[in-house]
């Protein structure tokens, strides 16, 4: 702190001290605390909150627990979501590379205006596009059909749709932190490996993506929270089968009315989030002040 | 295999630049050649295409006699040191020296074998388990060289490898490449912009300037006998004084200069009454007594000066002077010698022998701009 | 040099003519070019898609079958007040977010780079959270803290929920940039007798400038595209993602995808307007530093 | 600053011919919001408690929820124009939910079925033989869309038919034993036939797109849809099923804290005029409740409404009965379950 | 007003390490005043006590009598070029050299004016509206010293400030900021750890080390007559011979060492019997005739080597050589004599006369280590 006034002098510093408070507390702190209490509560009408029945209890993470099905889905929104997440990588690792280091910079720039041109156009209508392409009698189909792979139209929706949606709902966030840290390998060392015989399958694997090991887990981290938070994706390229965990948030919510249990369902996906991101971290030894640079 | 590495003719054009203009050289095995040029000259763009990275627009390289076309860096007998190093900072210093290896796929156990005998050749046993990081700046070259080595090339490429370390640490390392050089009998192909380091390490030397060659030869050579302009100014400070040849006898030059006539060495392509240049090495001048002038005194070269400034560096002292037109000289006393200099605005002269002397064709080029 | 190891050759070392190693040395290239191609596709099919079947006569949006051409969605789109009250309240919605989140986001990066590190990793910890926090759990949280205090859904838990995440972001691109700043130049400014606000504002600030900008512009972004976490804070406010979302639920036309396009037009053209800016920008500078 | 009236309806119920018709008779601004769903509705009015809206249009059997919430004031019954609504609406809403505690809060405004939708091509059906059953048929595999909770309750009705449920149908609504008791055979005959649905829907927009983009054949939906669809030309039908079409009655009720309460009113009785109930019922193929609105119907409406209710369908409608907040969360629940499963 | 700058016993303590220990010197008005030592001495710490970015842990800071306790960076009357320049990337040049005067509340007129005629002074009129990213190297450096003299201090302070320029400015720059000096008449208190260029451009010399100081002197006098081992070492090349005092005698000692008896002119401290050094630097070294031995010869100081290893340097030749008990030797040679210069392996001797020998208490320590 006396770092803080020492560099700015304590009008600023105070006034940089309350916005960081007022976000932190306010806006980040409180209302997960608020959260927790209420998940943490029955679901009552107004008449009788506050009265004998309103008691702390875990009935709601226990009802959870308690629900085959739920568990179910909840389990299959993480493997779900690491699929995706690994599909995203996958799909985003050659462009980040190249883009980074072989692109020229008027083609780099080129192709950089042309990714970001989906992102403009909100998440809602990018699923939607995807709604409308994978549709029963849709144009994939019918351009597969006349191309003669398929006779007959295929169901796309169901969980290759909601893959297919997520992975391009997602790119940017995969693709842009591994291009930065792609970016500040130096290229002689790609050149010093190929000049000592190496394999460009062994130059990637033991130069280029461990030297942008924070770049790809900060993208994974990131896709992985956006693809287990999702709504929109699963709500419109799902089919009866393809649940996700947030479609069970959003009934308790606006279906089936309890808000309680829907709180103490989004605590949970909250937890496991976190939990998720920590491990990952962990696990490639990365710390979380280098993610997100 | 009479030489080891061979540029016939070679060019190579980037869009409008030709950053390498029909060069030719060759190197022969063991030698340790330099090439040295200014920034920009296309030093680096020789030693990618050596190395594999670039592909000449003409001519052909071979390496062993054999003709390169077409083999990518990782099929060439070469190996190359960079700028930066290029260390892999993630592997420890004997992964890094053994990464040759590991891409030719040998086991783990021989990899390590090998890296210990590279670590006992550069003087690091012990150091194999630290990070690149825990190097010093010597220390972090040296693993360099072994990783280079340790894939048995039969030519070393080392692009101005030592232009990142300080001036104390770059003089140390000087002798140590030389070294190992000696040592291993591996052909160097050294690149640098710094002439001493070109002077004090090479057998040979090519100086390039803007994509040409200028000259290839032996260091006391390129200092005693340039055969440019360029190479004159370029390689060790110089005097240079403009004039016109008046006669040329047994190799040596009369100058007729705004300062009076002087002899000095013919340099190549001087021909009697055409303009010409006189070159003379700081060293070569000499204090005549104070207040002498040209034509005076006891040499035969005695050049009229104002001193302007001595600049005391340690072993030697700079002496900066102005000729009565106004251009510029210097003379490097020794230390021990400097106990009777001149002070600032004092009339002097210069002496110098004409074998210390060299006249080239042409009037001099400016030296590289100083500071409007 | 005498090897204690026997080296095999390096993988691709034969004794094969240029032109056949040239030959192979092509096709991971040209593997590349059909991924990039496939990439390509991938990201530009459903768009195209969607944006063909705004001229679609049918009124579910699609293009098979092509019921004829049209522009008549157009006109519905430009006739649809509903929607313009939509755009309206997400400009708001974004105006209150950048007022909020730019500030935030920026005291935060300053007061970061003042700590030590162990102080340091626990408030980045903490502020980066909304970011790996679901979008429906902020929306929730926000909600329910509150209606608590008897705040209902509306314009102000909208901005306040999506500033909580949003001031992260520009806390990132922040502290990014501050990474990169000369703290000498602060001492040198104090060193010519300013005092500490002067320094603020004339060294630090300017500085600062461009990740401002794009902060404000990221954060202008994020925030009209927020579905998530501004659908359970909406109250009875519409923006425009609700009400795309909501039409999808309750009526999806075409006019959703002539809107999609006049969107996707507006996005190219500035994007081509910023390149060509920006290249304009690089020669002057060429121009005039040579 | 003119009147204006805020209205958050069903998608589709107020057409912009409306707007502008009940702007000029009335000279206040209405501004339509659409949902999609009751619970859509109720939650999002518990959201933002209660405020935003003029005027909302639940279903009847749900209104106790809104007053249980606190979400709906009390109807003025002396600013409503009582003569313009069908009697047995009103009486009939009384026990169904819009009397609540003695206190009215909704007043009718029109009622239709949710029965079943199918191809004509590809699966045709008959009034009398047509079942809920119908669906479930092993033909219809990949081919049906119901919604999740009132699709069960049409297995219900289709194995209460075949007597194959512990208790009947409608006890399911009166006490969790009973609701536990019946949903737990319905559930279990649901997930066994999961293999039929193609498509879930929730709302008019899913339920239409099933069989516009879909593929389905079948379903169970609400009468707006398989009109909608009718109209665009589509080959689909609408049949009442043998076990009784489920019926349902909405009308407008006004927020506790509505901003403009007397434009509520001018609304809630213009709706309640011939022309408007026409308008209505002739955009959405729903029965309006306005007296004199029938004569006023177009053919095509008139059509649809003969072709869906043949025989002695009218009689045999099936009514929700009242949907307290306890059997809500507890539908949802089976819901889930047999959406996820 | 007697002195400049004074720092009386001053100490800074980080934690555990005292990075200033001590330390007491004053400047003199108008007096280009160095600061030299090897890297982490502490150079920059005095630096940043005097300007006030750091306060000391004890003792005094003055300027000009004043005693600075207390006061910040913008309250003194100082002002400070850093190593890094830091110059304003995002003002034209001439706010950034007007900064001072807005920060003194001056109007934009007057700055304009002001800055004008500090762009003469500095000769960069017509730069102002430049932006400093299009300035090359030595034009920035000039525009720092402008932006430190705009706002007239008594005291300038430079930390390195030509350590990021390449070789030719550096020099070029040198003699630009010695001129500016003796122009405006401010002091100058300035850091290196480059000993030429304190050598070459300073009044005197403050040396260090690990905080310590070691001698106050003016340049030649630090080369001659070194106070210290370290400074014998650091300033400029040294032989340094280990060896034992026989006798001390009108200024001139003699020692007993591993390869005989030499004499040399007797540092402060030297006392008979006692442990000591002798230096002699190597371009007082000159090349007695081959297969001389100690005691043989013309001069009284012979000692015997055998070339190892001539490095020709262009001006000089650095020749490297071994005494029999391995230590190493290293004689600048001019260039001009190197004709007859011996092969590797040949047995030689070195003669150097008493004046240019040294003797100091103490056995040398190592020069700071050479890699391992
Ligand atoms: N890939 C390239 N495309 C276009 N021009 C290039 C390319 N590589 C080098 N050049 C140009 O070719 C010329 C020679 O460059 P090169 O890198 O070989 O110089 P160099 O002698 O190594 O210089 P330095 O000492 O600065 O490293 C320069 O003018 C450079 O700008
Ligand atoms: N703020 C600080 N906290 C702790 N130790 C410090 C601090 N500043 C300097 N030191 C230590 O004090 C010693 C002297 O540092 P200083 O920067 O003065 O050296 P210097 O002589 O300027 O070196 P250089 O030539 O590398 O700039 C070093 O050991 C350094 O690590
Ligand atoms: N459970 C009752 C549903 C009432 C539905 N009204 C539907 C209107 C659809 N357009
Ligand atoms: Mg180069
Ligand atoms: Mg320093």
């Amino acid at each position: 702190m006396s770092a803080l006034t020492g560099r700015f002098g304590p009008g600023l510093a105070g006034l940089f001290l309350v916005l960081v408070g007022f976000w932190l507390a306010g806006l980040v702190l409180a209302p997960n605390l608020m959260m927790i209490d209420f998940a943490l509560r029955p679901n009552l009408l107004p008449a009788d909150v506050g009265g004998p029945l309103d008691t702390y209890s875990l009935d709601n993470l226990a009802y959870l627990a308690g629900e085959p099905v739920h568990r179910e889905i909840f389990l299959k929104t993480v493997w779900a979501s690491a699929l995706v997440t690994i599909a995203t990588f996958v799909v985003c690792y050659p462009l980040a590379f190249w883009l980074a280091q072989t692109a020229s910079p008027s083609a780099a720039s080129l192709v950089v205006l042309a990714l970001v041109i989906p992102f403009w156009i909100n998440e809602v209508l990018r699923t939607l596009a995807w709604y409308i392409l994978l549709a029963f009698r849709g144009p994939l189909n019918a351009f597969l059909m006349n191309l003669g792979i398929l006779d007959e139209p295929m169901r796309w929706y169901g969980d290759g749709g909601v893959l297919a949606g997520m992975v391009y709902a997602y790119i940017l966030f995969m693709l842009f932190p591994i291009y930065n840290s792609i970016e500040s390998l130096e290229k002689a060392q790609i050149e010093a490996a190929r000049d000592l015989g190496a394999a460009t399958w062994r130059i990637h694997l033991r130069i280029v993506i461990p030297h942008a090991k924070a770049g790809i887990a900060t993208g994974c981290v990131f896709t992985f929270m956006l693809a287990a938070g999702s709504y929109v994706a699963p709500a419109l390229l799902g089919a009866p089968g393809s649940r996700w965990f947030t479609q069970i948030i959003y009934n308790w919510f606006f279906e089936g009315g309890d808000w309680n249990r829907g709180a103490a369902y989004a605590l949970v996906l909250l937890v496991l989030c976190l939990a998720v991101v920590l491990i990952t971290l962990r696990v490639f030894r990365v710390s979380l002040t280098d993610v997100a640079k | 295999m009479s030489h080891s590495v061979a540029l016939e003719r070679v060019t190579m054009a980037f869009g409008e630049t030709r950053a390498v203009d029909d060069v030719s050289f060759t190197v022969e095995p063991g030698e340790f050649f330099s090439i040295l040029g200014p920034s920009g000259c296309g030093k680096t763009t020789i030693l990618r295409m050596v190395a594999g990275f670039l592909a000449p627009s003409a001519g052909r390289v071979l390496i062993g006699e054999r003709d390169m076309a077409g083999l990518g860096p990782n099929q060439r007998p070469t190996a190359m040191i960079f700028q930066s190093l290029a260390l892999f900072p993630l592997m420890p210093v004997w992964e890094n020296i053994a990464f040759g290896l590991e891409a030719r796929g040998v086991s783990k156990e021989k990899r390590r074998r090998r890296a210990e005998e590279l670590l006992d050749l550069i003087a690091l046993s012990g150091y194999g388990e630290r990070k690149i990081s825990e190097l010093s700046g010597g220390q972090k070259q040296r693993v360099a060289i072994a990783r280079a080595l340790a894939v048995e090339p039969q030519v070393l490429l080392l692009d101005e490898p030592l232009s990142a370390l300080d001036l104390k640490l770059r003089q140390h390392m000087r002798a140590e490449l030389r070294t190992i050089q000696k040592r291993t009998g591996v052909t160097f192909l050294y690149i640098t912009h710094d002439q001493s380091e070109a002077l004090a390490m090479s057998d040979r030397v090519a100086v390039m300037s803007a994509g040409v060659l200028q000259q290839v030869a032996a260091p006391r050579t390129l200092y005693d006998e340039p055969a440019t302009p360029f190479v004159a100014t370029f390689v060790g400070e110089t005097n240079a004084v403009p004039g016109r040849v008046v006669a040329i006898e047994n190799g040596e030059a009369a100058l007729d200069t705004a300062h009076g006539r002087f002899t000095a060495r013919a340099g190549a392509g001087l021909a009697a009454g055409a303009e010409a240049t006189l070159y003379v090495r700081p060293e070569a001048l000499t204090l005549a007594r104070q207040g002498a002038t040209a034509g005076e005194g006891a040499g035969p070269n005695v050049l009229a000066a104002r001193a302007e400034r001595l600049d005391f560096e340690g072993a030697f002292g700079l002496l900066h002077g102005a000729t009565a037109d106004g251009a510029r000289l210097l003379a490097a006393l020794p230390s021990t010698t400097l106990g009777g200099a001149p002070a600032p605005g004092a009339e002097i002269a210069f002496s110098f022998s004409t074998r210390d002397a060299i006249a080239l064709p042409g009037h001099a080029q400016a030296r590289p701009e100083e500071e409007p | 040099m005498t090897s204690a190891v026997a080296l095999p050759p390096s993988p691709a070392m034969p004794a094969r003519t240029p032109l056949a190693s040239r030959a192979a040395a092509a096709i991971p290239k040209i593997l590349f070019w059909i991924y990039v191609l496939a990439f390509f596709v991938y990201l530009f099919a459903p768009l195209v898609v969607m944006s063909a079947a705004a001229f679609n006569t049918s009124r579910f949006p699609t293009v098979t079958p092509w019921l004829g051409t049209t522009t008549d969605w157009f006109a519905q789109m430009v006739d649809d007040a509903a929607m313009w009250r939509a755009l309206w309240t997400s400009a708001i919605v974004a105006l209150g977010v950048v007022a909020i989140a730019v500030p935030v986001g920026t005291a935060a990066a300053l007061v970061l780079t003042s700590l030590h590190a162990r102080a340091k990793s626990v408030l980045y910890a903490l502020m980066v959270s909304p970011l790996l926090t679901p979008g429906v759990v902020i929306g929730i949280a926000t909600l329910v803290l509150w209606r608590q205090i008897g705040v209902g859904g509306g314009l102000l838990l909208i901005v306040l929920a999506q500033a909580s995440f949003i001031s992260a972001y520009v806390m990132l691109m922040v502290a990014a940039r501050l990474q990169r700043f000369d703290r000498t130049l602060e001492e040198a400014a104090l060193g010519l007798g300013a005092s500490k606000l002067m320094v603020f504002r004339r060294v630090l600030l300017p500085f600062l400038k461009p990740a401002l900008l794009a902060a404000a512009l990221l954060a202008t972004l994020q925030s009209i595209e927020n579905y998530n976490t501004t659908l359970f804070v909406r109250g009875f406010e519409t923006p425009l993602t609700v009400y795309i979302a909501t039409k999808v639920r309750t009526g999806l036309t075409p006019a959703v995808n002539a809107l999609a396009l006049v969107m996707i037009a507006i996005t190219i053209a500035g994007a081509l307007a910023w390149e060509i800016a920006r290249r304009l920008e690089a020669r002057r500078s060429a121009a005039s530093s040579s | 600053q003119t009147p204006t009236v805020n209205i958050f309806a069903w998608a589709g119920y107020v057409t912009d011919e409306m707007l502008a018709k009940f702007q000029a008779d009335t000279g206040i601004t209405p501004v339509f919001t659409p949902y999609g769903t009751n619970d859509e509705l109720l939650n999002q009015m518990r959201a933002s408690n209660g405020a935003g809206f003029d005027v909302i249009w639940p279903t009847v059997d749900r209104v106790p929820n809104y007053v249980e919430f606190g979400l709906v004031q009390p109807i003025d019954e002396n600013k409503v124009e009582w003569d313009r609504v069908i009697a047995s609406a009103v009486s009939g809403s009384e026990n169904m939910g819009a009397v609540v505690g003695g206190n009215r809060y909704q007043v009718p405004s029109d009622w239709g079925t949710e029965a079943l939708s199918f191809d004509r091509d590809q699966a045709p059906l008959e009034y009398g033989s047509a079942s809920y059953g119908d669906i479930w048929k092993p033909e219809m595999e990949g081919k049906a869309t119901v919604r999740g909770h009132s699709g069960l309750v049409g297995i219900g009705l289709w194995l209460e038919g075949e007597g194959r449920l512990p208790r009947p149908m409608r006890e399911a609504f009166a006490s969790e034993e009973a609701m536990t008791e019946v949903y737990d055979v319905i559930l279990a005959e649901a997930i066994a036939r999961k293999g039929n649905i193609i498509q879930f829907w929730s709302n008019e927009n899913e339920a239409q797109g099933a069989f516009r983009v879909n593929g389905a054949a079948i379903g169970q939906t609400w009468d707006s849809t398989a009109a909608g669809l009718a109209r665009e030309g589509l080959p689909i039908g609408y049949i009442a099923p043998k076990e009784g079409a489920l019926a349902w009655m909405e009308g407008l009720s006004i927020p506790s804290q509505a901003a403009n309460v007397d434009e509520a009113y001018a609304f809630i009785n213009w709706m309640l005029t011939p022309e408007a109930g026409a308008m209505y019922s002739n955009a959405t193929s729903i029965n309006s409740t306005a007296v004199g609105a029938d004569a006023l119907l177009s053919d095509e409406a008139k059509a649809f409404f003969a072709a869906a209710y043949p025989g002695d369908a009218l009689d045999k409608l099936w009514w929700w009965p009242i949907q307290e907040s306890w059997f809500v969360a507890k539908r949802n629940e089976y819901q889930d379950r047999f959406l996820s499963a």
